[in-house]
Parts: C-alpha cells; sequence; structure tokens
C-alpha cells in the first residue's frame, strides 16, 4: 500500500548548538518510512541522541524543522510528544527504582481511573504483555527487575501510550543476545502492527539483523541513509568513523604462567540477603585473560566485588598466589596485588573532585603522596600530570573535575589510578560500557599489553563480543554459578563457540568441554 | 491606693520640682527601658511598656524609649548603645538576668541613674525595685477556697522560683483560710516564662485531675481561656484578663508598675535621687503602695458574676469571727493596704506540707525571708523542686 | 465508665487535640518533599497562618473566614520558597530558612496590633454523638477529627490514586516524570504550596480554635518538629500520624505524671522517643530501601539531570 | 582545546566576582527592606545610616559586630568541615549548650585551681559538645538514624538539661532562687580587648579555628578523606577510606567546636549558666546558614560570620534607635538571605552555562550530575 511507504517522519535541516557553540546536530535532514525499523547508527557524540531528544521534545532545534505525517510540527515537550503519537526508551531507563511495575507504567497515563489505579493497570499490563510478548511482573518493584525487564517495562509504557513511533536508545547494551532476540521479536510485532521504530546504536553487528534502513551520523552530519543490505560491516564502519579502522586486536597467542588469583566455592549474598554468588570455582593464571561472560544481574556484581573486598562472602576461600584474601579490606587487597575497576564509574570516581584528585585517590595514604598527616599536593600534580600523559586523557588539565569528562576519559582515570600500583590481578567489570570506538579500542589494546606483561584479567562484561575478542578462556555465569567454559581454540573463537555461549549465558548449560578446575 | 500616690508625689513635686524648674527651665530626662520579652507578650514586658507609656504621658519633661527581646547577655551593650546612641541619663532594667550587665555598666557610667527590677545589686547610682503579688494571691487564694466545690485548686507555674513558690503558699494559705480541706494542685511548665502550649496541656490535666478553680503564673491568658472552655471560674494574671472570659474570672493579680516608675522618676526630677545616693533604694511595693492591685480588670476586685455566691457563703474566720467570704476579702483587702500594713499572710504559725514549722507563733516572714522562700504550704501537692527537707 | 476509662479517655482527647497542628504541618511537609522540596520555612508559615486567621477572624467576625485565608496566605507565601527552588534553582536549605524568618517576622510586626485582642467567636466546638460525651473529647472543634481523617485520605491519595503517584515519582526521578509528559514544576509548586496551605491550617487552628488568641511565637517550634517527624515517619502520611500523636501523647503525658516524675525528665521524653524509636525501625526500612525521595533537595532542570 | 581555559576559569568564579554579586545583592536587600522603613514611618536613609554606624560606625560598634562574629565564626567552621563530609549537623546548638554546661561545671564545681580554670573548661568544654556531637554520629553509623534528626532532637535536649540544672542541682545561692547558677569566679572570666566585651581568647580562636579548619581540609590527608566521604561515598569506599569514622570524627570535630563556642560565650560574656535561650542568641542555626553562605570554606566563614554579626549588631542600633518591633529583623535577615542565594544563583548559571562536556554523550554527562 502506498500510504506504508510514506514517510511518518522527515528531519528537515534540524540544527542544534550547545552552549558555548558545540554543534551536535549540523543540517540533519532524513526520513523514516512507516511500519519499518529505521537505525540510526553512529558513534558516541555524533549526535544520535540528541536528535532524538529533538524528536522527543527534549530539546528544541535551533534550526530546521520536524515533518510528521506531512505536517511540520513543533514539539515543545515530551507530553506534545506523546501525545503525537512518539515513544522514547532512553538508554539510561526514566524509570523509578523503589516504584512497582503498574506505578512506573501509568506514571502520567491519564486513561486509568484516578482511585485505585492498580486494578485497571494491572489489566492493562497483562494484556499489552500478551499481545507483544512483553513479560514482566506488574507489582514486582523496579529495582528487583533486570535489565531486560526493565526495557520492557519502558516499552509497555509507550506502547500503552498508543505510540505509533518508537525511539529506542542503544536499547541491546544492556541484553544478553537472548533478550535482544526477544526485543528484535517484539520490533517486529509492533512492524506488522503498522508501527515505527527508530533505533539508536553504535553497534553496527545489529544493524543488519533489525534495521530495514539505515541512517548513518558522524559529528552532527547524516553521511547517508542506506537500505538494509546495501552496505557492509566495513564500508558502514568507515562511515560511522571517517576513516577505515582495523576491526581486528592484536591479540597472541600466550602460555599462562603460575595462579594467581584463585577462587575456591565462594558464596556471596546480594543486596537482598540471597545468595547471589553460589559456589564459583575459578583461577585466573599469570599472563591470563579470562572472561565472565553473562547478562547482568547473574551474579557479576556480587563476585566482583567479594574480590575487591567490598563485599564479605559468606563462604568459600579467595586466594591471591598463596595468601588468603577472603573478606580483606578494599584497600589490603589492593595491597595485595589486585586491582578492581567496577561497572559503575561512580563507584571509582568523585565527579565533584578535580583530576588530580581522583588520580590519587586510590594511593593518598602512601608516599610520596602522604608525608605524616599532610598531602604533597606538588607530587600529586606531578603524578597527575604523568597520569595526562601516559594515558592520554583529555583535556589535559588536572584542576578539571572529572564529571566534566567523557565516559572514555574518565575510563582512562580509573584504569590509571589502579595500574598506578603496579597490580598482578586486574578484576574489570564492563570496562567499555558506553564508550565510543577509538575509547573502547584505547582500552583493549591497554588490557592485551597488561597481559603480555604477565599480568592476570578477569574481564566480566555483558558484551559478548568485547569477552570473545579479548579472553582465552570464558566463563558464563548463569544465576551466580558458572554454568560453562570454553578455551580460546588456536584458531580463534568459531562461531559455534559464540553460539553455546550465548546458550549458556540464556541458561542453556553446553556440554562441558573442559571441566572447572 | 493608686489615687494616693500619685497625691503623694504631686506634693513632691510642689516641694522640690520648682527648685529644680526653677534652676533648668529646659531640663529634661531622657529615660531607656530595656525589657527582655518584647512588648506585645501581654504578660512582663507588656506591662512595664504600659506603665512607661504612662510615666511619659504624666510627665512632659521625661522622655522614653525602649529596647524589647533584650537576650539576657546583650544588657550590656543595649545599655551602651541607649547611653551614647541616644543619650538616655536613667536606664531602667527589668528582667533579673539584667543584673549583674546593669551593675556593671552602673560602675562604667558613674554619673547615669540605673534602675533595676527584681534584683538584690545596688550601687550608688543603681537602685532597685519590685512589686510583689503575695498579698494578692492570698486573697485570691480566699476567693478560690470558697469558689470551689472539689475542694481542688488547680495552679500552672512557669517555673519553680521562690517567686512562684511564695505565691502559691499564699494562695494555699489563703485558700485553708476559709476551706480547710482545700488543695492545691501544682503543674510547672519549666520551658519559658511564654508557654501557651504547655499552660493549656498543664490546666487540662489539672481539670482532669477534678480541680474546679484555676490559678497561674505565665505570660499569657492560656489557663483563663482553659478553665472557660470548661466553665471554671479562674483568676487572672498581671494584666487585666476579665475580657477572654467576662463570665468567668472570678479575679486575679494586676500590677502597676507606674506606680513606681511615676514614684522614681518625680524624685530623680526634683534632685532626690542622684548618682551618688541609690545604694540603700530598693522598692518592694504591694497593695499599700498601689504597685498591685486585687482584680479581674482595674478597679474591678471581684467579678460581679461572682458576688452574690461569695457573699452567701459564709465561713466562721478565726479572727474576724462569722463573716460571708466576700466581706473577708474586702476586709483583709484594708488590712493589708492600710499604711500600718496590719495583716500579712505569712503570720506563723505557718507548718510546711511535711510538718516543719516555717513561721513561728506571731512572726511575720522579712522581706528577705519572703524572696528566698523555698518551702511548700500544707495542702500544697504537686512535684516541688527544690523543697527544702527541714 | 471506670475511673481509669475515664482517665484514658481525657488522656486520648487531649492527645488529639494537642496534635492536631504538628500531625497537619507534618502531613503538609510529607507532601513538599514527596514531591521533593524540602521546605524548613514550616514555623514561619505556621506563624503567619495563626496570624492571619486570627486579623481576618477578628474583623470579620467569622472564624471560618479566618481559617480559609490562612491556609491561602501560608500557601501563597510557600509559592515564594517554590520559585526560588523550583523556578530558580537555588539552595533548598537557605531558601526554607530565609521563608521561615520572614513569616516569623512579617507576622510579628503586622501581628502587634493583635496582641491580647479577644475574638468574638472562636472555632464552635464540633460535637459527634456518643464520642462527644467522652471525658477529654468534649471540646473538640471539627480540625480535630479532619485531621485525623486527612491523614488517611493523604495516605490514600499518595499509594492509591493517579496523583499519589505523579507526586512521589516526581520526587523520585524528575526526569522520568517530564519523560512522561508530566509537568514536573506544576507538580512541585502544587505540593508546595499544599504543604504551605496545611502549615498555615495548622497556625489558624493554634490561633482560633486550640487556644484563640494572637501572639507572637505561639507556634513555639511546632514546625521545626514537623520537619523531624516527617523523617521519623518515612515520608508516610500515617506513620506522620502515628508520630505525631505519640509525641502528643507523651507532651501530655508529662503534665499528667509530674507529681510522681520528675518534670526535666518528662520535659525531654517527646524529643527522645523519635530516636528510640527510629533505632528500631531504621535498620528494617534500610532493607527495604525505604528513604527519602530520590531527589529531595535536588533542583530539576530539563535535559541535565 | 579552545575552550579549556573558559572552562576552568568559569568554574570557580573568581573572588571579585563573588564579592561583586554578593555585595550587590545586599545591596538590593537593603534598598527593599527600604520599604519595610517606609511601612514602619521610618526615613529610609536615617535607617540605613544608623545601621551603618551601629555596626561599623566607630571602634565600639565594630566590637559589637565582632562579638557577635566570634560563636558564629568558631560553630560556622566546624559546620564547614561537616558540611564538606556531607554530614548535616544541625545540632551546633544543643553542643554549644553542652560546652556551656560542662565550662559551667568546671568553672564552679571543680576542685582545680584559679589558673587552671579556663584551660580545662575549654579543653573539658570542647569534649562535651564533641561528645555529644559523637552521639549523633554513633545513631548515624550503629543504628542508620538521620543525622538531621538526631542533632535536631539533640538540641531540645541539650536546653532542657540546661533547665534541669539551673532549676534543681545547680541552682545559685546568690541569684535568690531565680534559674541561674552562682557567677563563675573571676578567675574564670575571659579578658576582654581593651574597653569593649569581645573576649580576646575566642576572638584569636576564631581566626585559629578558621585557619585551622581550612588547613585541615586543604592540606591534610583526613580532609581530603573527608571531602571524598562528602562527595562520593562509594568511591570511598573502594578507596578504603573509613566513612564511618570520619562521620563519627567530623561530627567530634564540628560538635567540639560549638562547644567551645558555649564557653566562650559563657565565660566571655555570661559569667553563669542561665536559660538556654539567652545563652546561644541561635548561634547554632545561624551558623548554619554562615557555613552555606561561604560555600562551606572556613576562611569564607570568617567573612560571612563578620556579615551576620554586622547584621546583628547594626539591627541592635536599630531596634535602640527607633523602638521598632524586633521582629522587622526577622524581614531583614530573610530578606537578605534570599538576595544572597539568588545571587549565588546567578553566579552558578555562568558558570554552567560556559562548562559543556568534552564532546560526548549528553546521556552520560546528565547521568554523573544527578
Amino acid at each position: 500500500m502506498s500510504c506504508e511507504r510514506q514517510e511518518i517522519v522527515v528531519f528537515r535541516d534540524i540544527t542544534k548548538i550547545f552552549p558555548p557553540g558545540i554543534l551536535a546536530n549540523d543540517r540533519v535532514s532524513f526520513g523514516v518510512e512507516r511500519g519499518t525499523v529505521h537505525v540510526l547508527l553512529g558513534e558516541n557524540g555524533a549526535g544520535k541522541t540528541t536528535l532524538m531528544n529533538i524528536l522527543y521534545g527534549i530539546h528544541q532545534p535551533d534550526g530546521g524543522a520536524i515533518v510528521l505525517r506531512g505536517k511540520e510540527v513543533r514539539i515543545p515537550s515530551p507530553r506534545v510528544a506523546i501525545e503525537l503519537g512518539i515513544g522514547m526508551v532512553h538508554q539510561h531507563f526514566r524509570l523509578i527504582p523503589n516504584h512497582t511495575v503498574w506505578e512506573n507504567v501509568v506514571l502520567g497515563f491519564p486513561r486509568v481511573p484516578h482511585l485505585f489505579p492498580a486494578l485497571r493497570a494491572r489489566q492493562m499490563i497483562r494484556n499489552l504483555s500478551r499481545e507483544y510478548g512483553l513479560d514482566v511482573d506488574p507489582d514486582a518493584r523496579v529495582w528487583q527487575l533486570s535489565a531486560g525487564e526493565q526495557q520492557r517495562v519502558e516499552i509497555l509504557k509507550a506502547l500503552l501510550r498508543k505510540a505509533e513511533i518508537l525511539i529506542l536508545d542503544e536499547p541491546t547494551s544492556v541484553l544478553t543476545p537472548k533478550d535482544v532476540e526477544r526485543l528484535f521479536l517484539v520490533l517486529q510485532r509492533m512492524k506488522e502492527e503498522g508501527k515505527t521504530s527508530l533505533f539508536v546504536t553504535h553497534k553496527f553487528s545489529e544493524v543488519g539483523e533489525i534495521g530495514d534502513r539505515i541512517t548513518v551520523l558522524r559529528k552532527g552530519r547524516v553521511v547517508g541513509t542506506v537500505p538494509r543490505g546495501e552496505a557492509d560491516f566495513e564500508t558502514l564502519a568507515a562511515m560511522m568513523v571517517g576513516e577505515k579502522i582495523a576491526l581486528s586486536l592484536p591479540k597472541k597467542a600466550l602460555s599462562p604462567g603460575c595462579p594467581l588469583l584463585r577462587v575456591e566455592d565462594l558464596w556471596v549474598l546480594d543486596d537482598r540477603g540471597f545468595p547471589g554468588v553460589r559456589g564459583v570455582s575459578f583461577e585466573v593464571r599469570e599472563g591470563e585473560i579470562v572472561g565472565i561472560a553473562g547478562v547482568v544481574g547473574n551474579g557479576q556484581r556480587e563476585l566482583t566485588e567479594a574480590l575487591a573486598g567490598l563485599r564479605p562472602p559468606s563462604r568459600g576461600r579467595i586466594l591471591l598466589g598463596e595468601v588468603d584474601v577472603t573478606a580483606w579490606s578494599p584497600q589490603k587487597v589492593r595491597e595485595a596485588g589486585l586491582a578492581y575497576v567496577p561497572e559503575d564509574r561512580r563507584m571509582a570516581l568523585v565527579g565533584d573532585m578535580t583530576l588530580a584528585e581522583n588520580l590519587f585517590l586510590r594511593d593518598y595514604r602512601k608516599a610520596p603522596f602522604r608525608r605524616g598527616i599532610l598531602v604533597d599536593w606538588n607530587k600529586v600534580r606531578e603524578h597527575a600530570e604523568e597520569m595526562i600523559a601516559t594515558y592520554r586523557i583529555v583535556p589535559p588539565v588536572p584542576q578539571l573535575p572529572v564529571r566534566l569528562l567523557s565516559g572514555g576519559n574518565r575510563q582512562r582515570v580509573i584504569l590509571a589510578q589502579v595500574l598506578t600500583s603496579r597490580p598482578r590481578v586486574l578484576v574489570v567489570s564492563n570496562p567499555t560500557a558506553g564508550l565510543d570506538i577509538l575509547a573502547t579500542d584505547f582500552i583493549h589494546r591497554l588490557f592485551l599489553s597488561l597481559q603480555e606483561e604477565g599480568v592476570g584479567i578477569l574481564l566480566v562484561s555483558g558484551d559478548l563480543d568485547e569477552i570473545l575478542a579479548l579472553s582465552d578462556r570464558v566463563l558464563v555465569l548463569y544465576r551466580g554459578t558458572i554454568l560453562g567454559e570454553r578455551k580460546r581454540p588456536q584458531s580463534g573463537w568459531s562461531e559455534e563457540d559464540r553460539r553455546d555461549i550465548g546458550m549458556m549465558m540464556g541458561g542453556v548449560p553446553g556440554e562441558r568441554l573442559v571441566m572447572v578446575r | 491606693m493608686k489615687r494616693f500616690t500619685v497625691g503623694v508625689l504631686l506634693v513632691f513635686l510642689l516641694c522640690f520640682g520648682f527648685v529644680a524648674l526653677g534652676n533648668t527651665q529646659e531640663a529634661k530626662i531622657k529615660a531607656g527601658f530595656i525589657y527582655v520579652g518584647p512588648i506585645g507578650d501581654f504578660g512582663w514586658s507588656y506591662a512595664h511598656d504600659q506603665a512607661r507609656r504612662i510615666v511619659d504621658d504624666t510627665y512632659p519633661w521625661l522622655e522614653t524609649v525602649y529596647v524589647e527581646a533584650v537576650p539576657e547577655g546583650e544588657v550590656e551593650g543595649v545599655i551602651d548603645r541607649l547611653i551614647n546612641q541616644e543619650g538616655v541619663d536613667v536606664v531602667v532594667t527589668t528582667s533579673f538576668g539584667f543584673m549583674d550587665g546593669t551593675l556593671s555598666a552602673a560602675q562604667r557610667y558613674p554619673d547615669k541613674i540605673f534602675f533595676h527590677c527584681s534584683g538584690f545589686k545596688r550601687a550608688p547610682n543603681m537602685a532597685t525595685y519590685m512589686a510583689d503579688f503575695h498579698q494578692v494571691y492570698y486573697l485570691n487564694g480566699v476567693i478560690a477556697g470558697a469558689l470551689t466545690k472539689s475542694n481542688k485548686l488547680g495552679y500552672v507555674g512557669a517555673f519553680p522560683i521562690p517567686e512562684l513558690k511564695r505565691h502559691i503558699n499564699a494562695f494555699a494559705l489563703g485558700a485553708r483560710r476559709v476551706n480547710p480541706n482545700a488543695e492545691v494542685l501544682v503543674r510547672w511548665l519549666q520551658t519559658s516564662w511564654y508557654d501557651p502550649a504547655g499552660a493549656k496541656e498543664a490546666a487540662e490535666s489539672l481539670i482532669a485531675e477534678g480541680a474546679d478553680v484555676l490559678a497561674f503564673t505565665e505570660d499569657s491568658p492560656t489557663v483563663v481561656q482553659v478553665a472557660a472552655e470548661h466553665g471554671l471560674p479562674s483568676f487572672g494574671h498581671y494584666s487585666p484578663m476579665y475580657k477572654f472570659a467576662p463570665d468567668f474570672v472570678a479575679s486575679g493579680q494586676l500590677v502597676h508598675w507606674e506606680a513606681i516608675y511615676l514614684d522614681f522618676f518625680a524624685k530623680v526630677y526634683a534632685g532626690l535621687y542622684t548618682p551618688k545616693n541609690l545604694e540603700n533604694v530598693d522598692y518592694w511595693w504591694l497593695l499599700r503602695e498601689g504597685a498591685v492591685e486585687l482584680g479581674a480588670d482595674f478597679g474591678m476586685p471581684i467579678n460581679p458574676v461572682f458576688e452574690e455566691q461569695l457573699r452567701s457563703t459564709i465561713v466562721n474566720d478565726p479572727v474576724y469571727g462569722e463573716t460571708s467570704v466576700y466581706d473577708l476579702v474586702f476586709t483583709l483587702l484594708k488590712a493589708m493596704a492600710d499604711p500600718e500594713y496590719a495583716f500579712s499572710p505569712f503570720t506563723g504559725p505557718i507548718r510546711d506540707r511535711k510538718g516543719n514549722l516555717r513561721v513561728s507563733e506571731g512572726v511575720r516572714l522579712t522581706m528577705d525571708e519572703l524572696i528566698t522562700m523555698e518551702w511548700a504550704a500544707e495542702g500544697i501537692t504537686g512535684a516541688w523542686p527544690g523543697e527544702p527537707e527541714k | 465508665m471506670s475511673t481509669i476509662g475515664f482517665w484514658i479517655s481525657g488522656v486520648v482527647g487531649r492527645t488529639l487535640a494537642y496534635s492536631v497542628p504538628l500531625l497537619l504541618s507534618t502531613l503538609g511537609e510529607i507532601y513538599a518533599e514527596r514531591s521533593g522540596i524540602l521546605n524548613l520555612g514550616v514555623e514561619g508559615l505556621m506563624s503567619l497562618g495563626a496570624f492571619s486567621a486570627f486579623a481576618v477572624a477578628f474583623f470579620s467576625g467569622n472564624p471560618w473566614l479566618g481559617v480559609v485565608v490562612s491556609g491561602i496566605v501560608a500557601g501563597c507565601a510557600s509559592l515564594v520558597h517554590a520559585f526560588c527552588s523550583v523556578t530558580l534553582r537555588t539552595n533548598q536549605v537557605v531558601s526554607g530558612l530565609a521563608l521561615g524568618m520572614l513569616g516569623m517576622g512579617i507576622s510579628g510586626v503586622l501581628g502587634r496590633d493583635f496582641e491580647g485582642k479577644v475574638l468574638a467567636t472562636t472555632l464552635p466546638v464540633f460535637r459527634l454523638p456518643f464520642l462527644s460525651a467522652l471525658p477529654g473529647f468534649e471540646k473538640h472543634n471539627v480540625f480535630v477529627y479532619a485531621s485525623l481523617g486527612l491523614a488517611v485520605v493523604l495516605w490514600f491519595v499518595l499509594f492509591h490514586t493517579r496523583w499519589g503517584i505523579v507526586i512521589r515519582s516526581v520526587g523520585e526521578n524528575p526526569a522520568a516524570c517530564d519523560a512522561m509528559g508530566i509537568n514536573v514544576t506544576l507538580v512541585r509548586y502544587a505540593c508546595v504550596f499544599f504543604g504551605g496551605v496545611l502549615a498555615g491550617l495548622s497556625g489558624a487552628y493554634l490561633s482560633l480554635g486550640y487556644r484563640p488568641s494572637w501572639s507572637y511565637g505561639m507556634t513555639a517550634g511546632i514546625g521545626w518538629l514537623a520537619i523531624a517527624l516527617t523523617i521519623f515517619a518515612f515520608w508516610n502520611p500515617l506513620w506522620g500520624m502515628v508520630g505525631a500523636y505519640l509525641f502528643g501523647i507523651l507532651y501530655h503525658l508529662s503534665f499528667r505524671f509530674q507529681a510522681q516524675v520528675s518534670p526535666e525528665l518528662l520535659n525531654t521524653l517527646p524529643y527522645l522517643f523519635p530516636l528510640v524509636a527510629l533505632s528500631f525501625v531504621s535498620r528494617l526500612a534500610a532493607r527495604r530501601k525505604v528513604g527519602p525521595p530520590a531527589s529531595l533537595g535536588v533542583p530539576y532542570q530539563r535535559g541535565s539531570s | 582545546m579552545r575552550l579549556r581555559l573558559q572552562v576552568t576559569r568559569r568554574l570557580e568564579p573568581s573572588a571579585s566576582m563573588v564579592f561583586f554579586v554578593s555585595a550587590l545583592s545586599l545591596l538590593l536587600a537593603f534598598l527593599v527592606s527600604g520599604l519595610l522603613f517606609v511601612f514602619l514611618g521610618i526615613s529610609p536613609l536615617e535607617a540605613y545610616r544608623v545601621f551603618w554606624q551601629g555596626a561599623f560606625g566607630s571602634l565600639y560598634a565594630l566590637s559589637e559586630t565582632v562579638k557577635r562574629m566570634i560563636p558564629l565564626a568558631i560553630i560556622g567552621a566546624g559546620l564547614a568541615v561537616s558540611f564538606q563530609a556531607s554530614v548535616w549537623n544541625i545540632g551546633a546548638e544543643g553542643q554549644m549548650l553542652i560546652g556551656a554546661i560542662v565550662g559551667t561545671w568546671v568553672a564552679l564545681f571543680s576542685p582545680l585551681p584559679p589558673s587552671l580554670l579556663l584551660p580545662v573548661m575549654f579543653v573539658l568544654g570542647f569534649l562535651g559538645g564533641a561528645l555529644w556531637g559523637t552521639f549523633a554520629a554513633w545513631c548515624r553509623n550503629r543504628l542508620a538514624i538521620n543525622e538531621i534528626i538526631t542533632t535536631l532532637m539533640l538540641n531540645y535536649v541539650a536546653a532542657n538539661l540546661v533547665l534541669y540544672l539551673i532549676l534543681g542541682p545547680w541552682k545559685g545561692k546568690t541569684v535568690r532562687g531565680f534559674a541561674y547558677t552562682d557567677p563563675f569566679p573571676q578567675e574564670a572570666w575571659l579578658t576582654t580587648i581593651g574597653t569593649t566585651r569581645v573576649p580576646l581568647a575566642t576572638f584569636l580562636f576564631a581566626f585559629l579555628t578558621a585557619l585551622f579548619c581550612y588547613f585541615l581540609l586543604a592540606k591534610t590527608t583526613f580532609g581530603f578523606e573527608l571531602r571524598v566521604v562528602g562527595r562520593g561515598e562509594k568511591a570511598a569506599h573502594l578507596a578504603g577510606i573509613p566513612a564511618k569514622r570520619v562521620v563519627a570524627l567530623v561530627l567530634f570535630l564540628s560538635g567540639g567546636l560549638a562547644g567551645i563556642a558555649g564557653v566562650g560565650e559563657v565565660s566571655g560574656i555570661h559569667h553563669m549558666l542561665r536559660h538556654p535561650a539567652h545563652i546561644s542568641l541561635g548561634y547554632g542555626f545561624t551558623a548554619i546558614i554562615v557555613a552555606w553562605i561561604a560555600r562551606a570554606n572556613p576562611l569564607g566563614v570568617l567573612a560571612s560570620a563578620f556579615l551576620f554579626g554586622a547584621l546583628m549588631s547594626g539591627q541592635d542600633a536599630l531596634k535602640v534607635a527607633f523602638g521598632i518591633p524586633f521582629q522587622v529583623m526577622y524581614i531583614l535577615n530573610g530578606l537578605v538571605l534570599f538576595f544572597l542565594i539568588a545571587s549565588e544563583q546567578l553566579l552558578y548559571y555562568r558558570v554552567t552555562l560556559r562548562v559543556a562536556p568534552w564532546g560526548e554523550k549528553e546521556d552520560e554527562y546528565d547521568r554523573v550530575l544527578d
């Protein structure tokens, strides 16, 4: 039908300038066809989110216009956007963790009764869930949900409001392969209903699976719009980054040395007092990268925090070399040679303090930074300048508050923090979440060079690509236990390995090629 | 009584004033009053300020200024400002807590005159004054003793200090003069001189325990209002509280600071009081001098609503024989107010509630004994912080 | 009824009457804080309400008009705080303290001429069948029962209506609400206004009902207690009611038991009980993630939080 | 990179900028309060003159200002430290009273030789206030009770304790049964500067405290630790900073300083213990504002304490000169505060408008800001 081919949204010369003159969108023009999944591809900082925020009424464009269903519209606020049938699932969910699912879903939704809205809300949620395969318990509190479930709540919110256009900002970054599949099914279902999705991502691997058309943005400008199948990954990557980049890492095959970190039958309680890690045992050897794959919320946090000394295990042992460091304080564990890079960067950094202060945060007690009860600020500044140079932190201003740094630079600050003391074991959790390609690449290469120096690395990540790219061995964590293990073959990972690991992440145990220990 | 005092004053003026006037035709006195509370508090500071207005209006040669809500520790600074910034000649400080500050300022300004209320430290240029209610409370007690049916009188006091203990004792003694079974139940606030919420809950708990006549010492008409809500008689304190419950305020205590001020300033103006001779000037003024008055309102010793009842209550008084309470009140009032001071409530024999003999037969308590009183009279029940064992 | 029954009913009745202003202002503060705005000016708003209620009732002879005006005046005054903390995004602590000072100051200065004045008509006694015959209950005005009912209604609104979800959500995550098309500014203004109205009404209760008269300082620190009780109540109106009544009963009992127990000790009990009570429940609450509204005291700016 | 310098400069508005904007807002506050004076029937110009004269116009006026400034500065410096650690101590009022109680005990009842009285009063007064504050820390650390509620409630408890003492066991023998203690022996009085009523020792101590607290925050490891705890408790945990100990020490210090201010008031001004409302004059609460206005910078506290001292003393002069209701002062203070915070906002805006994320995702930037 012709009306199906019609362009439901047209961006016409959208320009957005953030003070003090950062050009986030520069005359962006393209159209989105009704009933399709339109992918917006670009690096972090390319202006994708800004453009979507403009469509959703969060920002106002400084120039250009949005044409919706053939009519030029002004969208002064999200309320208007919702009325126009636009829904948005933000990358960082706009949910209220202390509230229940139904409370989140009906927030600001006029068509539930004023009194006892719960009754009607539960019913509506169940109906919609069934219709689109979005499975969530309406009475659960959001903080109890996995990321995938939280995303479903966000989608429910939009669908309930009869959204015809759904914006999804980096929707897969927190999902398991299984959840990604489920999400794609939902999008497929929506497509069948004639709804349009705008899918914002920087992972071109997803593009081919779901996108009907792909628009690539770079530095605020449209590089081009291509239909599915007309461009391969390499081309898309080049469009995104503006130059050919090597997509493969110089991963060398190294023979691991003696065990540095040994974990024996470890049990750790989560915040709610239930066992989050249940009897996990493994080891990390000298010069080895061990990847822990798994969907967020399967005990990764509890495991890494127990290793870092932030959370005392309820059972089991942690050995660093021959030293039993179980339930040591974070500081003592660190002095024993284990460094920890948490997933939540706020856990390692103090946003309101300066770069220099953050860079010596973990060593402030030690010489040369401390002289008696005093801090030697000259040494601190020298150290900061050295670290800024080594890790190429931008902008190179020691006095700048860390909150003004980009995510990639913040991660560099954290790595500088922990590597100062030359650890033997590095425990990292989702080190590249939210970072752009260049920053990711920098960090991956750093890990590989550390590996060559003999450091044992435990890499915990929800991003399977990252795990596979770096790890010599992969363990899959599911519901607090290790479901299986794979060793990197000489020839590199095969598609089959990848599928097996993906299955295990979803709870289906593969055949155990190598028994743990 | 008040008129009498004013008359005396005018004579003074005639005798000495003209001498002074003759010398300094333009001479004016400027006085600064320092209050511890706000003048709108309807209590202590309010009464002093009312009196200030009266002297200011009465004497054309007197100019007054005032400073309200002065914290006790700040009094010296305020005196400095009054003297240096406003050029006052006489400083009147109206809180016991101002005593040391006033004395220290008196030493620093030897040619200024200081007049301090309720203290005991004096200097050649610093006199003290006080108007006391114990006689009036005694009369209130007589009335209360006749009005009560439950024989329980309630009393709400702000702080357990000798001044209040003296008043409660007088109240109890008066009540038991006409009603030997009368009991006085006491509740303390111990927070502030002005604490309406405390006064309300204290009064309510007294009523709940059976008290059917209330008296109090606190700077708001709360107790009077609470009693009226329950249809019970009460006694006003300090200012005329008749208007808050015209049908229920039986009587009360009223102060006339202006009696003291009129006298004092006249003497200062006449040159009788100089910065050299105040060492022994201490006003301790009572009914006789017109510094205090019995009544629910000025000129209304007993609320007419209660007149009938009091007239018909006949008691057999140990001194005056068979008499109505109404008459007894006025007989006693006259006896206490007469220039000879014919009767004192604290005339022995008086025992405290622990049975110790506090005032021997035929003895009257001296002023010093009155102002340091700590014991509790017979018939008083309730907490009595600082009660001596013997 | 037995003596003990009379005694209990007397104490309960007094507790209900005494706790009204504390309860009302606590409920108001709970709503303001649930929407994310900390208002430290309660004491000043109460004073303003007490004064304006008295002044209007004095001139008009109609206490109900006074009640209405007190709510409007205190509500409007609290909008100054809303303007500072929501629109100007200033520090809420300082702006609340400043509002409190202004409220105390303005009511004190304008109230000069009303000190010691007598009202022709005060809030009438509100009689309920049977209940009003009990000792301690005879003199209650409608505020006593209305505030109790209001606590339940406000609890219901907060947890079982659409508005309640909106208010709580705005206090937790204004960005999420904004994204859902909720006018965060409006909700916050409304809640601060409502909190001001309740503070004003609690002042009106003091000056027209509890102790009909106006004098400066008659609020006696109740506004500050309300702020403490809000924390004690974990921002839940029902717990706010429990806290206010507990404070009230201890306050009243401190006069009942004065003959038996040292008055100094009794005077401190009402202030110690929230700490004792909290020491029992706070850990439990921490485990269930019951805490202050997540964005309490944090100004919201679209696109930056 | 062209923007870099701009960012760093705008982040911390220059001292002259802060001064200029604050002065301007004060001026505006006074202009507006001119209307108030007109309402009260006083010529605003005359009122300004009296105010200025009363706060700064003479050595005497200055001494009155400084007298008020001292407790504000001492308490304010301690609160600045505790605010830096995100410890909301609003119990300085009570801690101050405890200091006054302990000081009184030493002055009146300890068997010490006279020469030791003052030093011991201050040391024990510090400890008294410090322990009172530490109790709130204990409640927070052990019982998970918010320190705002504990410190606020403990204010009432301390005030009742003072009342109990002056009405009961410590009631003076020479005060005719009124609720005061006996006056301190002369040896327990602080010497004042010249003919003023400014105690020399606490005057110097106020400056030392400010310097000490500044030094503590800026130069010491502990200061660094407490700033980390104040800005990111999670990061502090990971860095091995014992947050609970920091909270306890911070409340110990700020409570102790309030205690010292309490001793300073009883031994420098009152020479006895009296009704709590007359000892503190709300210094404990005003110091909260003083510390806020100074952005929790102990050196800035000196300036803002001076400002508030001047407000208090200038208002005294107004009260004396015009006999105006004392509540006018609250209106004035309220106006000054409103204008000051509004101006702070002005400064802040200029800053945020200039600072932009460094070329990355906005969401990432947002998340850290929240």
